[in-house]
């Protein structure tokens, strides 16, 4: 269920260049998220929320990680925020990625590209915990960018790759696909094109993908943040019914 | 004791505060937050004839203290939503008012004698105001004469009383808003938004896939203070405020100026519980101002 | 290097930068800031026919994001301003546009006529859109026939080229775009003031002595961006955007919509050196979206 | 000359009910501002500046004193600044207070009603130095508003009203103009109608008054704080003819 929470900043830090990290203390959203979900935060003087996704929960310490990019003005301002100080954020909001029909040894790809990156990696640790194998993609713009490499690594095989090769490989997480082992299925978030190109490539494999649209109340009510589907109702909302569908429900 | 009462045709309100249209879906979504019961009224999501997908997306912008929304009036059509919404906004026992709207005057006559199958139906918002479809909506609602002769026909089939919501896009309020009282309007809702459109620097595009949106917020509650205090002294009919509260004093403003009863819409997003926690701090803001009653407040700029 | 200047009927602007009317008075008083020959060009404050005093006070009142201002054209009279305030601009070499108010379009031509008599005056922006005064102004602005009518005979007079500056406030503001423009003006000047009003509620009653008040400040540049953009569809002749323009960006925002050149307002009030400090940075903020100058930026979100 | 400075609030305390004293540093306004100037200043979040007195200056520590009172938003969060952080404010403004033309054991008398007290008290410390004999007449809602009252029993006789009688005699300032011995002439600064009250009550005396008015620019140019008078003119702008003006010259 969604509550109106008190975040309590725990830390902010740099950890790519315009990458920020952010530790937040609540018991509620640190107990009850789960990957794929994210917050709605508020950030003074802005009309509208900011969706940001959930990149890890410690249930033991109450503590909820983000990581974001700044874009505008609203994140700017979120990565100027002092421990102590409070957010006010709606959450865990929308559903995450469906794990519960995976077996242990059953093996997927994940596929992630920059700000995108954050959910993937809370699948990821839940993945780990039920022994799925992992192996991952991860798209960045270039080498200042790239972040949770070592993190990723610890996980499972991590292929990455830049858009002007200055780290990594160079060029579009599709074109790894090939050097990736077999695997049963893919979970996929980033920006839309990436999207695009990775439900075409991997049309014949499961996959489930996390979308992003611009919002308004975050809570399915005003119709902001629709996609379109091919069920009978022709629409989802994201934030509602996502922000993870599966790749053959919606049309992209 | 304060009395936040008001009576307005098909309306008895318990308090003069409720969602405004397209901002509270269906009230499915904010009934987890708190009980609807508590709400004035409950104005639903805009009805058309049959269902509508809307705009493609980016739908909404945020703009200084204001955001722009281009939804395209989305919704399931009419028929299922007196058959799947009606009923379960009839539980909490407030009025609810149906926000109709249409391409054509024909659809407008539709969709009102669809409303009038259902028995819990308190209201109709005739929506002539929607700046955000291709044809149909905003054009009634910039020219008196078809706002009074659509007013004039849905005034003639539908069961309930008929607020119309009118666009402060235009050049005299007062003229529009005596035309539809002439037309037999049983109330006024007003504003609905005002056409704005935001340009996003790196696609050098306008934001929204629909090029403009609707512009609402606390931005825009000068321009409609000013409407419903011009139009007050003009008509008799009472006036449904909205545009930009935020507070039980935005709330105050809005009835001296002369509105019966307030919708809130953009809040909610900032805030799912702001429509329970205003009809919660009302008593004491009219109580700070030395008011006993809502009703007593109305027009009370005005004397 | 990006190339700032701009060409317009009257107006050789080395940048698009200019303060709007009636917030930079005459010049004098943010002179002691920095050197206005800075400036692509300044819009002096209304001139009307004979002195004015203007409304009682209190004149301005502030609004989220805006603030709504009724000073009623306060103004020394056309004689006194070509005799002691135009020799005091003259002396910063830049193009001085004379902003001509009137309640009769008899009085726009008994100001025109004595503007004429100045050799310094560049171009003529013809504020028929000021809703802060009884009679006069505005209603000019309200209806294509009255402004087309204004503008003809303005034109016909003066020895300058002649903006005219518009009013948001219509239902319509393409038809009026391409009335003026048939009417012979050179270019546009959009937009003035959004009508709006605040009550205050410890007196009760609006805050303005004038009651309604002209909204300005970045709460209307989505209003003023749609304006723009529509009318940049329809017409040809040049148009001087203004409405919220408070960074380098906004500029750019304008430009795209539509815009040869801006105008700055309330946002003196806030910083007086904003003019000043958006002249420095906009030439990276055009960098920053890859123009090359400020004429390549004009219309871009038409592409 | 205005200039646009940044004032680094060196502390805020609350010194009446809804009234608060903050110090300010500040070197070139601290050396130049005169009795009856004042400062506007820029609070984050609003489109315009708030007009603040200056109640005092030390020149050494380069301290700038105001003392306001909490009306709305804007004074509300000015109460919430905390030591350290900065304010930006243009000054400082206007014409103070004339008193060249005073000579040693001159006597005035000085008026002031509320949140107009501020800059009769920087007035007041000038006249002092300058020889002056100086009678104050001080006018507050009820006792829990009065402040600064040691600091006037220091620098001359201080008759204090307070709307309710709570405190100090009970009515206007005016009822106690009969109180005071005699004296050359009079400053005053506080609500208008107390200002009308006093002006009539005084139209035999010389005196100076400092008016109020809602503010855009604060520097002459936008017209919205204009005062009739009776010169060939016809009016005054506030924030930069004044706020001081001749009693005799205004129409009020
Ligand atoms: C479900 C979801 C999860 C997200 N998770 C993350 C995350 O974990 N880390 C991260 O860095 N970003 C994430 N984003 C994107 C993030 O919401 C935007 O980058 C952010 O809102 C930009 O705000 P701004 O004020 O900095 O930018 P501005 O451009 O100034 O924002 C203006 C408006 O546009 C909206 N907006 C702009 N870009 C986006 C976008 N890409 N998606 C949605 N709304 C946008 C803003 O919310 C705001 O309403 C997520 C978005 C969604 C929908
Ligand atoms: C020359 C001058 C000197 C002043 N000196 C002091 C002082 O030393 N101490 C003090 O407490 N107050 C002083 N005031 C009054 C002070 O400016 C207002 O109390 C303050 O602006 C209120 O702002 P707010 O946001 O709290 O109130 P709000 O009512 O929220 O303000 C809304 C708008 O109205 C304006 N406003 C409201 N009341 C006044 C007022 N009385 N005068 C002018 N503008 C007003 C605000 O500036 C703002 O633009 C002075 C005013 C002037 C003109
Ligand atoms: C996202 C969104 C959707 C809206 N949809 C409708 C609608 O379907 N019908 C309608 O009459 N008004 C609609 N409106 C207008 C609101 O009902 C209201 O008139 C306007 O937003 C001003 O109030 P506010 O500033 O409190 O939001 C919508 C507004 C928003 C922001
Ligand atoms: C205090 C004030 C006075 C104004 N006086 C005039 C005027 O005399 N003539 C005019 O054409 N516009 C006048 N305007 C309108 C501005 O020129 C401008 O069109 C409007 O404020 C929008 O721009 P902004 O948001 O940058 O202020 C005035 C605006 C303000 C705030
Ligand atoms: S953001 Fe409102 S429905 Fe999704
Ligand atoms: S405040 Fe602008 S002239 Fe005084």
């Amino acid at each position: 269920m969604i509550k109106k929470e008190i975040l309590k900043v725990m830390s902010v830090k740099e950890i790519a260049t315009d990458s920020y990290e952010m530790s937040l203390e609540n018991e509620y959203i640190s107990t009850h998220a789960v990957p794929g979900q994210f917050l709605h935060l508020s950030i003074p003087g802005h009309t509208l929320r900011r969706p940001i996704s959930i990149a890890s929960c410690n249930q033991m310490d109450k503590v909820v990680k983000v990581l974001f990019k700044t874009i505008g003005t609203g994140t700017k301002e979120l990565s100027g925020y002092q421990s102590g100080e409070q957010l006010d954020g709606l959450g865990p909001i929308g559903h995450g990625f469906p794990i519960e029909d995976l077996k242990p040894n059953d093996s997927v790809l994940l596929i992630g590209g920059g700000i995108g990156i954050p959910p993937i990696y809370f699948l990821a640790t839940a993945l780990k915990e039920r022994g799925i194998k992992l192996q991952f993609i991860l798209g960045f713009q270039s080498k200042d960018f790239v972040f949770y490499e070592k993190e990723f690594n610890m996980l499972g095989e991590t292929y990455i790759v830049t858009n002007d090769g200055s780290y990594g490989h160079r060029g579009l997480v599709t074109d790894l696909i090939p050097n990736v082992s077999s695997f049963d299925r893919y979970y996929a978030c980033g920006p839309l094109p990436m999207l695009k190109a990775v439900k075409k490539t991997l049309a014949h494999k499961k996959g489930y993908i996390s979308f992003e649209e611009r919002m308004g109340c975050g809570v399915g009510a005003c119709f902001a943040c629709v996609l379109k589907t091919n069920d009978g109702i022709g629409y989802k909302k994201i934030c509602q019914d996502g922000p993870v569908f599966a790749a053959d429900e919606v049309i992209i | 004791m304060i009395d936040l009462s008001v009576n307005l045709p098909g309306l008895k309100l318990k308090n003069p505060i409720m969602p405004a249209s397209g901002c509270f879906g269906f009230g499915r979504e904010y009934s987890q937050f708190y009980d609807l019961s508590k709400l004035g009224a409950v104005i639903m999501k805009a009805a058309t004839g049959s269902k509508r997908f809307g705009n493609e997306t980016p739908r909404v912008a945020e703009t200084a203290s204001g955001m722009l929304n281009a939804i395209g009036l989305q919704n399931p059509g009419v028929e299922k939503i007196v058959e799947k919404e009606v009923p379960f906004l009839k539980q909490y026992h407030i009025p609810i008012i149906a926000n109709v709207a249409g391409s054509t005057i024909e659809e407008y006559e539709q969709v009102v004698t669809t409303l009038n199958h259902s028995q819990d139906i308190a209201a109709i918002e005739l929506n002539i105001s929607c700046p955000n479809v291709k044809e149909g909506g905003v054009q009634f609602g910039l020219d008196p004469a078809m706002a009074s002769k659509v007013t004039e026909r849905v005034k003639k089939l539908s069961n309930v009383p008929v607020y119309v919501k009118m666009s402060p896009n235009v050049s005299n309020i007062t003229e529009m808003a005596v035309a539809i009282e002439a037309a037999g309007a049983d109330g006024l809702s007003m504003i609905n938004t005002l056409t704005g459109m935001q340009i996003h620097l790196p696609s050098k595009k306008p934001i929204l896939s629909n090029k403009t949106g609707g512009l609402s917020g606390p931005a825009i509650k000068p321009v409609a203070i000013r409407m419903i205090y011009e139009v007050k002294k003009h008509v008799t009919i009472p006036i449904i405020g909205m545009g930009g509260i935020q507070t039980a004093e935005d709330v105050l403003e809005f009835l001296l100026a002369g509105a019966d009863a307030v919708a809130i819409g953009t809040a909610n997003f900032q805030n799912p519980f702001v429509c329970s926690e205003i009809i919660d701090e009302l008593p004491n803001i009219l109580n700070k101002y030395q008011f006993t009653s809502v009703q007593e407040a109305t027009g009370g700029a005005h004397q």
